[in-house]
């Protein structure tokens, strides 16, 4: 395939030049959130009447993000994640007896200082709504790989 | 398979008993385990069958037995097999000869080695700091990968 | 008393009013900077477009347009390093003077036919040329004078780049004077009126183009300011505004060599009259081409690697120059067998 | 004023400088390369690694083998799932079990797509360090999303997916993936035709990579080099033939092998690996057998030493492990690739006269990974 010298010249030109009419493949992110698959692995749940504080979370998770701890008005003690160690592998959720850990899609924990990272079991406990998360979002993502752009998103407004 | 029991009968035929074991694990495994002086030696026999490929060289810290034991692992392209030559040094005294002028791929692994473990490598030509900070003594916090460095200190 | 200075100013002003529009507005400091904020903003979506991502698209609500004042000011507000090693006064001088240079460029182009600032009696190209050989030698004392080692070697580069494209674009450019007959760039955009001389001066427009992206320092030829292994070259010790005079001269510089191309090769401001006024439509005609240049350029940008300093050099002297001088024997041929074309004989 | 300690500048004869491409560098990972210099030729090259350098053997001492998945994951960002294969390779053979065929399937097709993810990476980084910002470099980025897409629906993580567990994989193919593969593979082949055209056969790309840093194969295999590196020159030298793991025993490909042992060739090889890698997946996902996707594995892993090789993006990744019949490895030693891979960068000067512009070009066709190498 060894072509002319002058084909090797201005062919990438015009192939860069087809580029300009394809769609971009980035989207605004905070007025656009991109819909996750069911596995994914994002922040943790806790559903603290199933939790029984057996602690095999504790012990499983590789990173020690886990640690058990009392909770006031339960006798019983429950996981406490420190999101500064958490790799979100999903080990906990997968070896916990009862199933009272679940992961959401939602992966914006970011925050000013370590301390904050860490999630007590009642912070655990709450569901993480949209709403307070990204209050800009406009439009929900559907994302679907196409054989000719690779990945097409259908676009669909954000119900408030 | 024919090939490995060859390298085997030059290897005892030449170096009789200082080969203390010789070990085809699998078609494509062989684990020599040779003394510490005769290392050199036996490693150039093996680079003259064709072992050519350095492909990895490190240390175990078996605390227990107060040894020292330093792999070189090399891969042959001739009988496409991979051969780990092994020799146990003792814990006080850890010297072994360098096989860096034999497969000069080895040199960065015995360097790492010699970093992390505190073997000395007899004959390396760049023992310097590798991975480790500057300002790290051994005097105070020992050698990180073995036995009996204290991970207190790191622990949460 | 002061009444007669007021009224001589104010005479001054209106008998040469146009003069000083044109300093001021058009060709001046309003267009040159303006050019420069849309040419940033242009390269940036352009690039991000080939890029297939969106570019600059949340500052000003509409396509980012806000988002080059944005970058000006937060570069302002930025505090400017002075390394301890260098000659302050050369380190501050150089970033101002550095823009100023090709500035004093873009008077010399005629935008229509009566429409020019500084004819320089005849000899406008000889005038743009000496000049524009400065910006080089100006840019390596810069490198110089930061005085570290990546510029250091980016200075070293800047003078490489200056022997490899300027010779063979100069004597390109003889060509299209051999064809009109003079320096002035009325009598070549007027020789141009029949047939564009990227037409005949083919291999001249391809020296030229591949000069002029070696002193502006663009992708095929831009070693001087390598990024992988030279971080910004000459503009690597300059933060803060300094940071923002220096780019700001690179776009400069680029707008001066792109009116140069367009004036010698594609027909200054030939083109139909839209504008049944002779200067508008002139005006019009010079800022498209310019645009239309404009984009090949940034395209070639994306598109190319970059030529080592050895690989720019030999290509400068071993297909350049060669290549330029028998554009001058076609050109010379030219002349001679049929002047009538260049509205010469 | 405090006095600045300014360390003795150590004065170079005739002219030359030191310039260090260090870890704040446009073009540098996590690692400094030390440049002796006079500008334009290099006469030598020493790389100091050590910046990110986690003592990943330690930890994997005091993890017990399932949790040592993860922190072993972190030493190579891009292609995470080929040292977990490794680690639980390494495993297996020790515990004399063999995965289920429907896992050893699936673990290949995490294995190859990691392996595309990778090599656009490492060619976008290149094609980077010849041009000023290249479209190819985005381009690359973009087009692995799909395949980005698919990892995430079927393991949950984009990139450190910890899926590959001894005894198989964690959990079966989501539905529909088979048709979203083959759309994303179908995607990607049209793709890999346009960067061919518009880059690899791009005039002045060729310029600056053909003849550069040129590796006969000799010198390739006595200085170790890994993966790619190694096949660009000449040898005919990949695991996943040799030793055939996970499902490539039943898989035919072929090995993309070139000749010229030159910057070119180092980025032609990771093209024709991205081709092999779609037919590799295309075949598992057609003739996919079914059944079960784990078999249960003790705690405790009998005692013994073992190397197990696996042939990652960058190259040939050995994990040694040696146990000692307890739930946590007595001693893991892992051979990283660009641990070799920047040996080559440092011996390249020895044999060959390489310029100044150049450091950044031969560094990035050896793909080497800083994290990689320091573990």
């Amino acid at each position: 395939m060894s072509k002319s010298l002058v084909t090797r010249v201005i062919n990438p030109l015009f192939q860069v030049l087809k580029h300009t009419i394809r769609t971009p493949m980035t989207h605004k992110y905070p007025f656009e959130r991109q819909r996750a698959y069911p596995r994914t692995r994002g922040r943790h749940v806790l559903d603290l009447d199933k939790c029984t504080g057996c602690g095999v979370c504790a012990w499983i998770c590789p990173n020690k993000a886990i640690t058990m701890v009392e909770v006031e008005g339960r006798e019983l003690t429950h996981p406490q994640i420190d999101y500064g160690r958490c790799c979100f592998c999903g080990f906990c959720v997968e070896y916990c007896p009862r199933g009272a850990l679940k992961e959401t899609e939602f992966v914006e924990i970011a925050s000013y200082d370590r301390k904050s990272l860490i999630y007590s079991p009642l912070d655990l406990a709450k569901e993480p709504d949209i709403h307070q998360i990204l209050p800009e979002l406009k439009y929900e993502l559907e994302p679907a790989i196409d054989s000719k752009l690779g990945i097409k998103y259908v676009r669909r407004r954000f119900k408030k | 398979m024919e090939g490995l029991s060859e390298i085997k009968r030059i290897l005892i035929e030449k170096f009789g008993d200082n080969i203390i074991e010789y070990k085809i694990v699998s078609p494509k495994r062989i684990i020599v385990k040779v003394k510490s002086e005769k290392v050199k030696d036996i490693a150039s026999e093996l680079k003259r069958l064709d072992f050519d490929m350095p492909v990895s060289a490190g240390g175990v810290d078996y605390i227990k037995k107060g040894i020292f034991e330093v792999f070189w692992i090399i891969w042959s392209s001739r009988y496409n097999v991979i051969l780990i030559l092994k020799t146990e040094i003792s814990r006080d005294s850890p010297e072994v000869d360098s096989l860096v002028n034999i497969w000069k791929g080895v040199q960065k692994f015995e360097r790492e080695t010699w970093e992390l473990m505190g073997i000395n490598f007899k004959g390396h030509p760049k023992l310097k700091r590798l991975l480790l900070p500057e300002d790290w003594d051994y005097e105070k916090e020992g050698y990180p990968l073995r036995k009996d460095f204290s991970l207190k200190p790191y622990e949460r | 008393m002061y009444e007669d200075i007021i009224n001589q100013l104010w005479s001054f002003i209106q008998d040469n009013l146009k003069f000083i529009f044109m300093i001021t507005i058009f060709p001046g400091l309003a267009f040159i900077f303006i050019f420069v904020i849309f040419a940033v903003w242009f390269k940036r979506k352009y690039l991000a477009r080939l890029m297939l991502r969106m570019g600059p698209v949340h500052a000003g609500k509409v396509l980012g347009w806000l988002q080059l004042i944005a970058d000006a000011i937060k570069l302002i507000a930025k505090e400017f390093i002075i390394p301890r090693t260098t000659l302050k006064f050369l380190f501050f001088l150089l970033p101002i003077l550095l823009p100023v240079i090709p500035a004093c460029l873009v008077l010399l182009i005629p935008y229509a036919e009566d429409y020019i600032v500084f004819e320089a009696a005849g000899n406008g190209l000889l005038l743009f040329l000496a000049i524009a050989t400065i910006y080089p030698v100006l840019s390596m004392l810069t490198g110089w004078v930061a005085n570290n080692k990546f510029t250091i070697i980016g200075a070293l580069r800047t003078i490489y780049m200056d022997v490899a494209a300027e010779i063979p674009m100069v004597i390109a450019v003889l060509g299209v004077v051999i064809l009109t007959g003079s320096f002035d760039f009325v009598k070549i955009v007027e020789a141009q009126s029949k047939i564009w001389f990227i037409g005949p001066q083919i291999l001249g427009f391809i020296v030229f183009i591949i000069g002029c992206l070696g002193m502006t320092e663009r992708v095929p030829m831009d070693f001087p300011v390598a990024e992988p292994e030279l971080i910004l070259g000459v503009k690597t010790e300059y933060t803060g505004p300094l940071y923002l005079l220096m780019m700001e001269a690179d776009f400069v510089n680029w707008l001066a060599w792109l009116l140069l191309l367009v004036t010698l090769y594609l027909g200054g401001y030939n083109g139909p009259d839209i504008f049944m006024n002779k200067t508008i439509s002139g005006i019009f005609w010079v800022l498209v081409k310019l645009l239309v240049v404009m984009i090949l350029l940034m395209t070639i940008e994306v598109t190319y690697a970059r030529l080592r300093v050895d690989q720019a050099v030999r290509l400068g002297w071993r297909i350049l120059i060669p290549l330029s001088l028998l554009n001058l024997v076609i050109s010379i041929l030219l002349r001679y067998y049929m002047p009538w074309m260049w509205g010469v004989g | 004023m405090s006095v600045i300690r300014v360390e003795e500048i150590e004065e170079l004869e005739g002219g030359l400088m030191r310039v260090r491409i260090g870890p704040q560098h446009p073009i540098s990972g996590q690692g400094t390369i030390i440049v002796t210099t006079d500008g334009e030729i290099v006469y030598e090259i020493d790389v100091d690694i050590g910046y990110s350098h986690r003592g990943i053997e330690k930890i994997l001492e005091n993890r017990t083998y399932l949790q040592g998945i993860v922190p072993m994951e972190r030493m190579v960002m891009l292609d995470t799932s080929h040292v977990d294969m490794a680690y639980v390779r390494a495993i297996e053979e020790l515990l004399g079990i063999e995965a289920p065929p429907r896992a050893q399937y699936i673990r290949t097709i995490i294995l190859e797509m990691n392996r595309i993810i990778s090599h656009t990476y490492a060619l976008g980084l290149l094609a980077e360090s010849t041009g000023w910002f290249p479209a190819f470099f985005l381009w690359t980025t973009g087009d692995r999303e799909p395949f980005l897409e698919l990892m995430e629906m079927l393991t949950g993580a984009r990139w450190s997916y910890s899926f590959i567990i001894p005894g198989g994989v964690r959990a079966d193919l989501p539905s529909g993936f088979k048709e979203k593969a083959l759309k994303a593979i179908e995607y990607f082949r049209e793709r890999l035709d346009v960067y061919m055209d518009a880059w690899m056969e791009n005039a002045l790309f060729e310029v600056r990579t053909r003849g550069v840093g040129v590796i006969p194969s000799s010198k390739a295999i006595e200085w170790g080099a890994a993966g790619p590196n190694l096949r660009a020159s000449g040898v005919r030298y990949d695991t996943r033939k040799n030793e055939p793991y996970a499902a490539y025993g039943e898989l035919d490909f072929k090995i993309a092998v070139e000749t010229a042992g030159d910057a070119y060739a180092r980025g032609a090889v990771r093209i024709q690996e991205m081709y092999i890698s779609l037919d590799i997946i295309q075949q598992a996902l057609e003739n996919m057998p079914s059944g079960p996707i784990k078999v249960n594995v003790p705690q405790r892993v009998p005692p013994g030493e073992v190397y197990s090789r696996v042939e990652s993006a960058r190259g040939e990744l050995g994990v040694y492990l040696v146990s000692d019949g307890t739930d946590k490895p007595y001693r893991v030693k892992i051979s990283a690739p660009s641990f070799r891979n920047f040996f080559l960068l440092e011996m390249l000067p020895t044999i060959q006269e390489i310029k100044f512009a150049d450091v950044p070009v031969l560094y990035m066709s050896f793909d080497p990974w800083f994290l990689d190498a320091d573990r």
